[in-house]
């Protein structure tokens, strides 16, 4: 079972990486964006740690419904309500508990993710955080029998998920401005998105 | 990186706070960082907003004040606002008779003003929203973000404006705002690049012989590299696509707005300008309007865009009427 | 060199073309390349001419309009014109009454201005001049050139403009403005330099961590080089060696210009325009009124200027007056 | 004697050495004044050359005073009135004649010098191109028994006063503003008056 405190460690290993993959996450979105992929992830992240010690001892659905609400209310950008509605329905999805199951674990992110597409209405293969957090959560959906390796796998498939659309053109978000001159480049949200399950596998690893 | 700042994170509240002080007749600038006309709310007024990252000044707090918007909510440098800016300026201006977003074509934009609008109606507000898609340099299609939101938004900010203060209702303001998108198309090229603050470098590098053609008012790549030429041609590349979206024919009568990036001395854009009323006067196109300078900036980015809008009597009134903000002022 | 122009050589002549098509209901341009209102003369109107080297736009040409300049000559890019311009000019704008010359204090300006007064009045009008020297950057010195005029000029042209429209006669007008004169100091600095289009390079070299304080508008070299501040401190740079002069004292009335060099983004220059009401409101300096924007430029240099100019009820009022130019507009 | 045609191959040669040091002028006024001299010299110059065709059969007055009337309403800047003042009370001097003898050249000379000190109130040691002018008109006035040799030492001394001036400060015209920076460097108006000396010795020389 998962505690609101291993919740909690997940969304500190989260802030972390992004304010250490700040600068990368900004390049990337240099290059076929606006430059600020990773300012905006680290200005909310960072926020969301100033509130963690006084959520982790409550529910698990509390904790992630206020890191959704953060984070709609300081990122902004495209990546500000998707995350924020990915974490808000995350929240939603896990009510009052305190202790998370792996089933239970699968259905809060695959709530996440459906948040997302509602939201942005990205499909596969648009080149977007989706196409990494599709099969990351269907890797974890697969392999609720084994809570760690199912979380490995989760964050292998957002890796490869975020690879596997780097060669192609962006049909959302600000990258799809550039058409063909797309291609051949990585994707920031898709990255972000891989961070956030490398965060949740290395934090219930580490619990 | 070069900049008159303090610190990247406390640029945009120092301007917010220079803004307020330097124009308290006009504005004044509340939580969570909104501009907001200095009457707000006007009863029985339809409220107009807008909003979107920092850095393309004047545009948007500019243009907050008699005539123009209600509200505009301010992102950091090139991020697009949250929905609590857009909310808290929907309540500020809110007179009862509903209000205005006007949202310029950004996926970020899109979502976090769609965001605020739900929370707004939840709380009884009426809100209609009109999106600004306006770059020819993007292709349009129903499979992509579509088109950016650019010069048509300042023109579109003006007239919109000029109707709600003129009392017009919240179906015909949001009819006004639609007409002025489906009339209008822009494109931008750049010189150079901008830095944002916060990233420290340069968003492209550019050589000194290269320019961008189709740049985005966030230094996002465009169209096409290629080497610089002179200033006519440049003028062409940019005036041809716009006409060829089969919206501007002989006879009619547009404003012609040239449109500085930020770092473009007004000189060129008086150049630039020569060159676009040569071609549409060749063209049997009347300029009846023009605005020349530097309204929706990408910081200091070097470059300019060009934005034709066809006029008809109704728009014509509308961006005549009298404005009197920080960045457009006439008529009283 | 990165600039939207066709060639150096036409550069000046095609803004002016573009400046003649974008306000032909404010302006004319005439051989030998002057920027005559549209209505000149005005018959027993004082007529209030300036010019200078290009490059320093809107100055002057986006100055002539109702309210403020009635002709302005530009010369080559950062060269004074020629004393058929001004002459040319006078003649213009002679409605009878005589004709002011507002001069910024050059060499090759005054040199230029005092040739043709001479030719004009030798054809019987009355010419009068004001030397314009507000740039506390430099030492003020019997046995040297003295001071550089800069963005004080601006504000002189708005109130002896003002002064000029509401009938005032030339002794009146020329002694308003020497009172400007005596009442305005400003101070610039630069980030980057400007690049001269005939010379095809930048005017300075600097590094990426230097900045130029006390830089004249034509990217003459300042008091000193040093390394980059925060802006408040780069504000407080500025604005201490203007209140070391001496003119303004606490429960003093100011107008606070805050002027970007040409490849300024407007954001930074409300950042500085908080500081400077900052600095002021502590001394007990009331601000009545402020000017924040792009001027008085330097082609694309990167930088800021202040400027100061103690106000008392007949400059406050001739600064209030209606003004329709393309480069200031307001009251009308 | 010198013939209304030697001072017309004196103009041509200044025009071509102007324009052939049109760069090197504009370097010194970048470093204290703002890079146009060479550009405004050229401009002036070149309308000279274009007029010399329609002067060079009159008299050397006419030539002289449509040199000055030209310069001033082609170069601007300092320069062009300065220059244009020289080169008007130049011709003024000479009057309607066509041949100049070495004494009337010298007085020619100083009328001009003097023109420019009215116009541009600059003394010696203000480190202007007054500098260079004035040793090299007292080297013509002293050597009217030698043209020749009396051009030569002209020439030799504008350029010994253009360099004795270098480490000077500054206190007229915009290198004035620089204060204590002024100092050490070539000032480029006596280096545009240097060349206009040795213009002249060399163009004579050749005639
Ligand atoms: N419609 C969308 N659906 C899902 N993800 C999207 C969408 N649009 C953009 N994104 C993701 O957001 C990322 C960019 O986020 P960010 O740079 O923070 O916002 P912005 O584009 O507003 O500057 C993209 O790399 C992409 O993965
Ligand atoms: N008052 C003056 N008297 C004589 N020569 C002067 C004076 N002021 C400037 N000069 C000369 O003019 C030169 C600069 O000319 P130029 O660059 O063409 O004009 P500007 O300074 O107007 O740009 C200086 O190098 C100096 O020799
Ligand atoms: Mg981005
Ligand atoms: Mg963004
Ligand atoms: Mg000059
Ligand atoms: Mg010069």
């Amino acid at each position: 079972m998962i505690s609101t405190g291993d919740f909690s460690r997940f969304l500190e290993t989260f802030a972390a990486r992004i304010h250490a993959a700040k600068e990368e996450l900004t390049q990337l979105d240099s290059a076929i964006g606006d430059a600020d992929h990773g300012i905006n992830m680290d200005r909310g992240m960072t926020a969301i740690s100033e509130l963690l010690p006084g959520l982790q001892d409550g529910d698990a659905g509390t904790l992630f419904k206020q890191t959704g609400m953060k984070l709609i209310s300081t990122v902004g950008g495209a990546s500000g309500p998707l995350y924020g509605t990915f974490f808000l329905r995350l929240g939603t999805s896990f009510g009052t508990a305190t202790e998370i199951g792996p089933t239970e674990l699968a259905a809060g992110f695959r709530a996440g993710l459906e948040g997302v597409i509602a939201r942005g209405k990205a499909g596969l293969d648009d080149k977007t955080m989706v196409d990494a957090m599709v099969p990351a959560v269907e890797a974890l959906e697969a392999g609720i029998g084994d809570l760690p390796a199912a979380l490995d796998a989760a964050a292998v498939a957002a890796a490869a998920g975020r690879d596997r659309v780097t060669p192609l053109v962006a049909r959302k978000g600000r990258a799809s401005y550039l058409g063909e001159r797309s291609a051949d480049h990585q994707d920031p949200g898709a990255t972000s998105t891989t961070i956030l399950f490398e965060s949740l596998r290395d934090a219930l690893r580490a619990g | 990186m070069k900049k008159l700042i303090n610190t990247p994170e406390r640029e945009v509240d120092e301007a917010l706070a220079g803004m307020a002080a330097a124009h308290p007749d006009l504005l004044r600038v509340e939580e969570p960082n909104i501009i907001v006309r200095k009457d707000a709310p006007r009863p029985g007024k339809v409220g107009v907003i807008s909003g979107g990252g920092s850095g393309h000044e004047p545009m948007h707090g500019g243009f907050v004040g008699l005539g123009m918007l209600d509200a505009a909510c301010p992102g950091a440098v090139f991020t697009s606002p949250v929905p609590e800016q857009m909310l808290a300026a929907t309540k500020a201006v809110n007179g009862g008779a509903g209000v205005l977003h006007i949202v310029k074509n950004y996926t970020g934009d899109i979502m976090n003003f769609e965001i605020a609008a739900e929370m707004a109606q939840a709380e009884g507000i009426e809100v209609a929203s009109v999106v600004i898609a306006d770059d020819v340099a993007v292709k349009d299609s129903l499979y992509t973000a579509g088109r950016r939101g650019v010069g048509g938004t300042v023109l579109a900010e003006k007239i919109v404006g000029a109707a709600a203060e003129a009392g017009a209702d919240l179906k015909t303001v949001t009819a006004l705002c639609q007409k002025v998108q489906d009339n209008v198309r822009s494109m931008g090229m750049a010189l150079t690049s901008c830095t944002v603050p916060a990233a420290g470098k340069p968003t492209f590098d550019i050589s000194d012989s290269e320019m961008e053609i189709g740049v985005g008012i966030h230094g996002e790549p465009g169209r096409r590299r290629e080497a610089l030429r002179p200033a006519d041609e440049i003028v062409e590349m940019l005036v041809t696509p716009i006409l060829e979206e089969g919206i501007f024919a002989s006879g009619d009568r547009v404003l012609a707005f040239v449109n500085g990036m930020g770092g473009t001395p007004l000189i060129e854009l008086y150049v630039a300008y020569r060159k676009v009323n040569e071609i549409l006067t060749g063209k049997g196109i009347t300029i009846a309007r023009n605005l020349v300078g530097s309204y929706i900036t990408s910081l200091e980015m070097a470059g300019l865009s060009i934005t034709l809008l066809k006029l008809d009597d109704e728009l014509l009134r509308y961006w005549d009427a009298p404005v009197k903000t920080p960045g457009l002022r006439w008529g009283v």
